[in-house]
């Protein structure tokens, strides 16, 4: 099965292992991505998700879709915070669950990847002395 | 014909409002639209790039607009 | 910092997670091992794990070092049961953060691959009709 | 002299026992000792492979044993 969200809520690991979790499962494997507190060697204060939520979800269903024809997975979870996070707050999590760790390994990692690569959602990063979004300009 | 154009991220912060209403000719492609934008909004010149979606799928340049699409403007992606 | 625990009582993911964030990382990647339901074919009913407690301590400490060579590292965190484990019980969690997504990865599949080759840990499976040790024989 | 052998696993089953007080030469290497807990134990030939630890460590065959070392048969390991 597949989970996808995106909310402005906390995003809890629990929730994704207790979808993720199976009785044929040889290996679990989940990616945290948090908020880091520098970035451009600047101070981060917070960050900001903002998200085009219903073609986010539809592109990362795609991501799920095109994971499963590569590796064989149990269950898919893959949850997005939008809104403020502060510094050690967690932004993003993917768990996948697997017969064999290897694939858990590699789709979790082509999961998060191609999240990045393809998934209309922005980062707005705060410093003390002001605000960009992310990877916006040259 | 007047197109409904979403913006997100930066695009949001460059037309000064989530949606705006933005007139093209009848038969206009997304790369037609994108040059009537950036006329409009020399800002978005500067940006590393930016993609069109349409109906939450994203289009392709020489793709044509219908008056009844979702469009949306997609800045470069930052999530994750 | 590295946390290496054996231990007979249930694994939480949130002791490993609580561990290994950090204000300067960048991506988190936890792997959890759990029992299934199948081995051979046949049903698994439950697992024992047997320790050489101290050795498998040092062998673990080893393979850390080997991984903070590798990678860049910010913490590391491995965790495995001993005693009986039932089906979809927690047998390991690593747990790693880095400043890069890719080296929580690639570090955290190098310690798993690496403590199913080196830690003294042995696993015995029980089925309906009988049990045996996990690759003692050929 | 007198070594006190640990077992773990499958070997602990073939020794029947969690460790063994087992005679060997006083000049003895990890691989004769193997030999002669082979002769004693010949459950142990069927094994896929196993390991000697001293005090800890894997031990290679040509490493000679002390009386006061922590010797253990690590059978081939199977957790994760």
């Amino acid at each position: 099965m597949n989970h996808i969200s995106i909310r402005d809520t906390d995003l809890k690991l629990d929730d994704c292992y207790q979808f993720i979790a199976a009785p044929d499962a040889g290996g679990i494997d989940i990616f945290v991505g948090t908020v880091r507190n520098k970035s451009l060697g600047k101070t981060a204060v917070k960050l900001e998700f903002e998200a085009y939520e219903k073609m986010a979800i539809s592109e990362i269903a795609k991501i799920i879709e095109e994971a499963r024809s590569n590796w064989d997975l149990i269950n898919v979870f893959v949850a997005h915070r939008t809104g403020t996070v502060e510094v050690m707050g967690i932004a993003v999590i993917i768990g996948v669950s697997s017969m064999h760790r290897a694939a858990a390994f590699e789709a979790c990692r082509f999961i998060i990847d191609n999240l990045k690569q393809t998934v209309p959602i922005w980062k707005k990063e705060f410093f003390d002395d002001g605000a960009h979004w992310v990877s916006a300009h040259p | 014909m007047v197109l409904q154009i979403l913006a997100f991220g930066i695009a949001k912060d460059i037309f000064g409002a989530r949606q705006i209403n933005f007139v093209v000719p009848s038969q206009c492609t997304v790369e037609t639209m994108k040059d009537l934008l950036e006329e409009r909004f020399p800002a978005l010149k500067r940006l590393a790039t930016y993609a069109v979606a349409i109906n939450e799928v994203y289009a392709v340049p020489a793709q044509y607009l219908q008056e009844k699409d979702e469009v949306a403007i997609i800045p470069p992606v930052s999530g994750g």
